[in-house]
């Protein structure tokens, strides 16, 4: 009995105490119609050892030599402390911080990822983490609606170069509350949005996304501006990376916005087929009693000495039950330690030369790219280590052909938008070498060449 | 002592600089207006210094793999560090979710087969693996039931019923569903009051959303009964999956009549919990609502070597959407996976009847102890509750007491003052994975609790003694937000 | 300044209180001619990244698809939870535990090894570990002539069928202090040993190995008794996992091997290369005294609770000095932690399934091997998990081509007796799968076939 | 509670079993008379039993990862996490020892740039990694010179010199390569007694073993004149290096006329304890040594894209031989090799910088505290002396009770009553990994409990109060020997 520790010795004494005959006799309330027969599509059991060998050969299978994927999920160098300490069993194997005299380890370690992210977004709170990026937006997008008191709208004004992955999320997730979308047409030469008054006129918010789902900046302080000048809160969705060395959303405009969400992947996340990843979220604080998730606010215990604990739970489902802020519960807490662990790790200059070198490498691929005749940028405008290559033949082969030869040199746009299928959306990080570059670049010729060839 | 202050400025911790120095003059002209002016404003330590103080915070929290954990509804049983090694494989953690197809077999393989084994658990004809919580898939099931009436027309159906004793995520999410709640009362026997049940439901019923066996520890009798009152209604059934380490292999919840359930990996599936997540929600329908799953999904050829695919809207028109920006969480999946292979089928079967076998046993012991079951007539299911009424009364030493004064004897407390019916409560679930010493150990420390409450009550209404903290000023916490270090307030 | 932690500012205070302009000036002690100039052999530093990125080339570099060699080092299946467990700072980054008080962690876990350790051997003690099986052999060498006192001779008769290398640590380790080795020939049939009472008279110790280097059983009950009887200690040298199976040395003939020795790395320990490993070495009670390295007993504390602390340290280089009984002072903790997680983890039951199961594998291949004409098993007698096949090629050649296409397929005994030029010594454990069985047969066949064809 | 007392009868942790049920008649018969007939006798846990029982275990132990730990001459410094994790990749940790020559480039270059690095650290001609331990690297530097003079027929050289302060496994090391010793008094400035060193050398010196920086904590000023005055004696020179973090890239032993010498990885190269071990202890030897270093090592083609081989007996006739079955702790030279390469030949000069500074800076601050330096006119190096004989007469307080006092402050201990020269001695070594907040708590702990000694000297002399045990009875353990559990004795 694989984790069951009963011994024939146990399991007899215990039923005499309950005074039953067997364990069966403990299953005697279930109608007896309704007893379950063995589950006998699940195979049998195995050993660990051969579980292990099983999954290796799948992990190695599905293994390529290089990735330059982004589009939401990037892959940045973790350092080795970072997962060794996470997997303690003291993290791992705990649960949510209920009690908190025997939780003090997890709630400041909250409370001190809090910290950390209302300071890298510069906005005044932070909660303790929502799923992912893409409900973190749905998340703000209802409380927005709930928080905006000068506009009783349920309109949010979203832009249109917003992660589509995002957006469908948010559809998914606010339609049954009756809020709506409203996309904004993004610039087709430069892949940015811009903003009139009137469009943003009853909307209860905006949401604009910073790297855009293009690697492209939008030019945020302007957006901000216009919309809170039409009544309607500012909702940034940020890469935390990028926030080393881009504007920070606090400090957007004349006010700064007013939500902040974001995926924390980048932060000590393995890429790890999308998930678990770790959705931010931050606002301003006179909003946080609309913020959904869990929040740690530090107090003092008896006798005077600091302590964490979760706060303002009038806000959450198990307190208010019909009338919370969500129905969130089970969080992405053990994503937070790792997310703490590489803010601490990095601090500020570690972080901005992971963001810096990035950027660096990207600036090297697009440059060696676009000498390749026929290649050339999309959208025009200052980027953050993701950028659009415009192809001469179609994306989708060039994805597959390179990919065949151990390379997966980003995301086909023409799966998102039939007018892009051209189109590449490539993004290095600091773990690409000079040498990697190369080999995407010159595999990405050598496809483009055998394509182009007449016959 | 916070991070933070630990930090100096100007210290740095080198072995993880990428040597990215001298791209400064250009990463300015490159960003111009969008240049970040202000400090990043994170500490600055060492390694060590990183090491050393998460290190030391870790050991102030109680996990299962330190102690005895038995949180009523939570399912706190051991988490196979096996699970956890397969589902860190460099092939598995370096895998980008956008990956083409033929770069994730390996990884679909798992997913695809998970789905198949969740179906055979749950007796449900087709399952999502998205999900990202126990919310979430309450979410996704309720949804669904929208989607299903609003497919036939039938769009005066505004309302979910659910039992009062029902977790607060379940009301929470008819609401975020767009729903109204109404609330169903419990009889004295735990069991839901199908009188009051037959006169609630009516032409508004979209749903009732009910666990089983129930917060309240026990299994629903009338189960049957309950589905029919609601599907002659017009109305759909939602299980809400949580407690499924109860019956696990022993009775099946699409047997019981049920059209759409979310199961807790994080429970059942031995997924470790976190300190708060991640979880996973997984959803299975029976054949009203196969249209309406999230997605993705992960689809087979089917034969000898299938191969695999991702199914999204195109295959699922009808489906409500999309839950997360990829496939939910990936990693928690393989963990549930790898378990399942473990324990296969008889070993699934054997999580049930060695649940309850505990929780019998404990709930049984603590009786003999002098303590009061809230349904002493009713057979344990993998949980059972204890009410200390009476203690409180006499004594003045109420549930929360008990509570703390556990964590000093090295148990973590049970549930407290959860589902809210109950006086005093505390909900206890032992889990199938502690051994019959370690439930002793936890009743006599309960029986030496009682003896002190007798005797010097003030013991336990100030407890805990041996943790870092003593109990805390929850009020001032939310009087005096404090919710971000600021090295100025503390000057 | 990877890993150190000084700010300018610390840096300036700390020279202030010295009262030392700069940091040089700490080494004006240091005549001025020794000075050393700057380290420009060493690369400079790297980061942790590009470490990581390297050597992951390097070791995928080394990665076989199958490996059936053994002779002394052994590829079980290692259970997740053990490293996990083992890399915990609190087992590995602390000292040998001189504080008892502040080492309990440490010192129980040892104070259970031995107990693991010495019933698995049945014998009444054993310490917290030497470097590993050679040099706990060479130890008990040396041991035996200080603890027998029927006999002040210094010669050991050792058995020649054990490990070659051990052969060669000891006389490394023994022959300074004048010890003698007298190898005894294995019966060139049967590849054992036998003694007759002639030849151990006057012999300090005898030694034997079990299994021995080539797999077999000797004949130890009839060793031992012989042995004693002649006033000479036993030595056994012993495979942990093979006691799941084994007589254990304590019971071998009429009173047991007097010191038993064995290499610890099958219990959990990975292959890596060679170590670090862990010696195992126990004795009889009456002779305790004699034995080196640390030893842990448990006793009390002022409040009469039980703890746990180094004992009998009188034998021990810190503070007898010259008089120690061997100059070990560092040992192989950690390792001692994965032995003792490991036998914790498998049991009695889990344990014998390892030995049952490589067992098996072993009879497997050695069946389908010797349906190959030409190859024969070159020894007669029981075996444990490893045996020699005698090939119609040199082994060497099989070793090479084999390898060539991924297989390992054991050690090549001609390097270590040109006489067995043709013979492999192959192991299997549990970890080998039928097909991965198969795929050695299959692959030697081919190996034999094309060096055996014509031209 | 000892993992036997959670053992109970039948209890089986089956998930690592392999399934070999069904082969016990069989190998009864293939066994026959060898065939084991007794218990294992090993725990029969659960495998949550086994993770709880070990993690719970290690929250009893100081670590570095934990606590401050100014072990002198122990080198208590941070383990980096990324060593660790490169020599834990599964392409190293699978690889067989005997693996072939072909299998083995990867593992091999690295093993031959750390004999590189480890030459120009030490200025030496030529390095062997293989010793598993500082004890055996001295085993294998006083073997080679005792070859040394063999092969030269000089066989009348039988005697080893030691200063008085030396460590404990110099003097039993020559006594395990079959010298005998004598001892060499040390001045009261920590300096070898030049004219009794005169005194000593002649026909019969074989060779002289010292550590410098001594354990005394200081740079022994007469280096070049002790190395002249053995040479002339037609001795040779051992340098103990488990003190070189103290001098890494200031001054290199081969320059100070050592003719050999061996490391202690596990200390200045940063691989991490373990609680005992396991270490590593190269050996570097000049000119004269070269032939005799033990094998195995490793071999280079040489040129742009070396391949490399293994050099044994074949290539070294007179080496003393092999120390191990394969090639030594394997995987703590890796450790090292990541290491060299995290920090650089720039990184390792400032190893001995800082953890120079660190020590003088913490002497400082402990003599202006009120305590008294063992030489407070020196320099300290690495590591420095406080001696605590004028507490010891005044308050009664021994150096003993100031280490076990520190413990309930949350610091490790200093080495206590070493070197046996100073009385009531501390040596205390703060690594460079440590900060000044770190220290500057250490000092203010330090001058509590003289304080505590002045007012209430029975608390610094029972301490610790808050660990999980006081202090232990060592006599009753030494003579009511108890070194492996009995179920019997417990009854
Ligand atoms: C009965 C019940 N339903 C639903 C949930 C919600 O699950 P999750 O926390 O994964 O969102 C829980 C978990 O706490 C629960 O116990
Ligand atoms: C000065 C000195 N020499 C030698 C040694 C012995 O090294 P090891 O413990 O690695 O055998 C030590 C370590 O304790 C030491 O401090």
């Amino acid at each position: 009995m694989p984790f069951i520790p009963h011994t024939p010795l146990d399991q007899q004494q215990m039923l005499e105490v309950i005074g039953a005959p067997d364990i069966e006799a403990l299953f005697d309330e279930i109608p007896k119609g309704l007893r379950a027969e063995k589950l006998n599509q699940i195979p049998a059991g195995i050993s660990e050892m051969a579980l292990g060998q099983m999954m290796n050969r799948r992990a190695r299978q599905d293994e390529v030599d290089l990735c330059f994927l982004g589009a939401g999920a990037y892959n940045h160098h973790i350092p080795a402390a970072i997962w060794d300490l996470v997997a303690r069993g003291e993290f791992m194997t705990a649960y949510t911080p209920y009690q908190a005299e025997a939780s003090q380890g997890t709630l400041q370690l909250i409370y001190e990822f809090q910290t950390m992210i209302s300071r890298l977004t510069a906005m005044e709170v932070a909660n303790a983490s929502v799923y992912d990026g893409a409900t973190a937006l749905a998340e703000a997008m209802l409380m927005a609606v709930r928080a905006n008191k000068r506009n009783r709208s349920k309109r949010i004004l979203v832009a249109g170069n917003i992660h589509p992955q995002y957006l469908e999320t948010c559809r998914t997730i606010v339609k049954p509350q009756g809020l709506t979308l409203d996309v904004l047409d993004y610039d087709p030469r430069t892949g940015r949005v811009d903003l009139d008054s009137d469009r943003v006129q009853d909307a209860a918010a905006l949401a604009v996304s910073y790297p855009n789902f293009f690697g492209g900046l939008d030019p945020v302080d302007r957006l901000t501006d216009i919309a809170s000048a039409a009544g309607a809160l500012v909702i940034g969705v940020v890469n935390p990376t990028a926030l080393a060395l881009l504007k920070p959303p606090g400090h957007w405009g004349e006010n700064g916005a007013d939500i902040v969400v974001g995926e924390g992947q980048p932060l000590g996340i393995p890429m790890a087929s999308g998930g678990p990843y770790l959705g931010l979220m931050c606002c301003k604080k006179q909003i946080v009693r609309q913020m959904p998730g869990r929040i740690i606010g530090r107090t003092v215990d008896q006798r005077n000495r600091p302590g964490y604990t979760l706060t303002l739970q009038a806000r959450e489902q198990h307190i208010r039950r019909g009338k919370a802020t969500s129905n969130i519960c089970t969080n992405q807490g053990l994503l937070v330690t790792a997310a703490t662990l590489y803010l601490s790790l990095m601090g500020n200059e570690g972080l901005r030369q992971v963001a810096l070198q990035s950027h660096a490498g990207l600036k090297n691929l697009v440059g060696q790219a676009t000498a390749i005749p026929g290649v050339q940028a999309r959208f025009e405008g200052p980027v953050f280590h993701e950028q659009v290559l415009e192809l001469p033949v179609l994306a989708e082969v060039v994805v597959r052909k390179m990919a065949e030869r151990g390379i997966v040199p980003g995301f086909d746009l023409g799966v998102v938008d039939a007018g892009l299928d051209h189109c590449l959306l490539v993004n290095v990080t600091e773990t690409k070498t000079g040498e990697d570059i190369d080999a995407f670049i010159s595999c990405l010729n050598a496809v483009i060449q055998s394509e182009m060839s007449p016959c | 002592m916070l991070i933070y202050e630990r930090s100096r400025a100007g210290r740095q911790a080198r072995a993880q600089y990428v040597s990215a120095k001298g791209l400064d003059g250009q990463i300015a002209e490159d960003l111009g207006e969008h240049l970040r002016q202000s400090e990043v404003g994170l500490p600055e330590v060492s390694e060590l210094e990183t090491v050393r103080h998460y290190t030391n915070l870790s050991a102030k929290n109680f996990a299962i793999d330190r102690q005895f954990y038995p949180l009523g509804s939570c399912t706190m049983k051991y988490n196979p560090r096996g699970a956890h090694q397969v589902a860190s494989l460099p092939g598995f953690l370096n895998r980008h979710p956008l990956a083409p197809d033929a770069n994730s077999q390996g990884y679909m393989a798992c997913l695809f087969e998970l789905q198949n084994y969740l179906k055979e658990v749950t007796g449900m004809q087709a399952v999502s693996l998205t999900p990202m919580a126990g919310a979430q898939g309450e979410f996704a099931g309720v949804a669904m039931i929208r989607a299903y009436h609003a497919k036939r027309g039938d769009v005066q159906r505004t309302e979910i019923l659910v039992p009062e004793a029902a977790h607060g995520t379940n009301p929470a999410t008819a609401v975020m569903c767009g729903f109204t709640v109404r609330e169903i009362p419990v009889t004295n026997d735990g069991d839901v009051d199908l009188e009051a049940l037959k006169a609630a439901v009516g032409p508004a019923t979209a749903g009732l959303m009910m666990t089983n066996p129930s917060t309240c520890g026990v299994f629903e009798r009338q189960v049957q009964a309950i589905a029919e009152t609601v599907h002659d209604a017009g109305g759909l059934l939602y299980y809400d999956g949580a407690n499924l380490n109860a019956i696990l292999g022993q009775v099946r919840p699409g047997d019981m009549g049920f059209d759409v359930l979310h199961m807790n990996l994080h429970k059942t599936f031995a997924t470790p919990h976190g300190g708060g997540g991640p979880g996973s929600g997984p959803v299975g329908v029976g054949p009203r609502l196969v249209p309406f799953l999230p997605t993705p999904m992960v689809g087979s050829s089917g034969g000898e070597s299938p191969t695999y695919r991702w199914l999204d809207h195109k295959d699922c028109p009808d489906s409500i959407g999309r839950l997360s920006c990829f496939m939910g969480n990936a990693g928690i999946l393989l963990r549930a996976y790898a378990y399942a292979r473990l324990l296969g089928g008889e070993g699934l079967h054997r999580v049930g009847e060695y649940a309850t076998l505990n929780a019998n046993y404990m709930a049984k012991s603590l009786e003999q102890a002098g303590f009061t079951l809230a349904y002493p007539t009713r057979r344990a299911t993998h949980e059972f509750i204890v009410s200390l009424s009476k203690e409180a009364k006499n004594q003045g030493v109420t549930a929360m007491d008990f509570a703390k004064r556990l964590l000093d004897y090295g148990f973590h407390a049970p549930t407290t003052y959860f589902p809210l019916l109950v006086p005093e409560c505390l909900l206890i679930e032992p889990t199938e994975t502690e051994s019959k010493a370690e439930i002793d150990g936890f009743v006599s420390a309960m029986a030496q609790i009682l003896e002190e409450a007798r005797v010097e009550p003030e013991r336990v209404t100030t407890a805990p003694h041996t943790l870092p903290i003593s109990r805390l000023d929850d009020v001032k916490a939310a009087r005096d937000l404090d919710l971000a270090f600021s090295e100025v307030a503390e000057g």
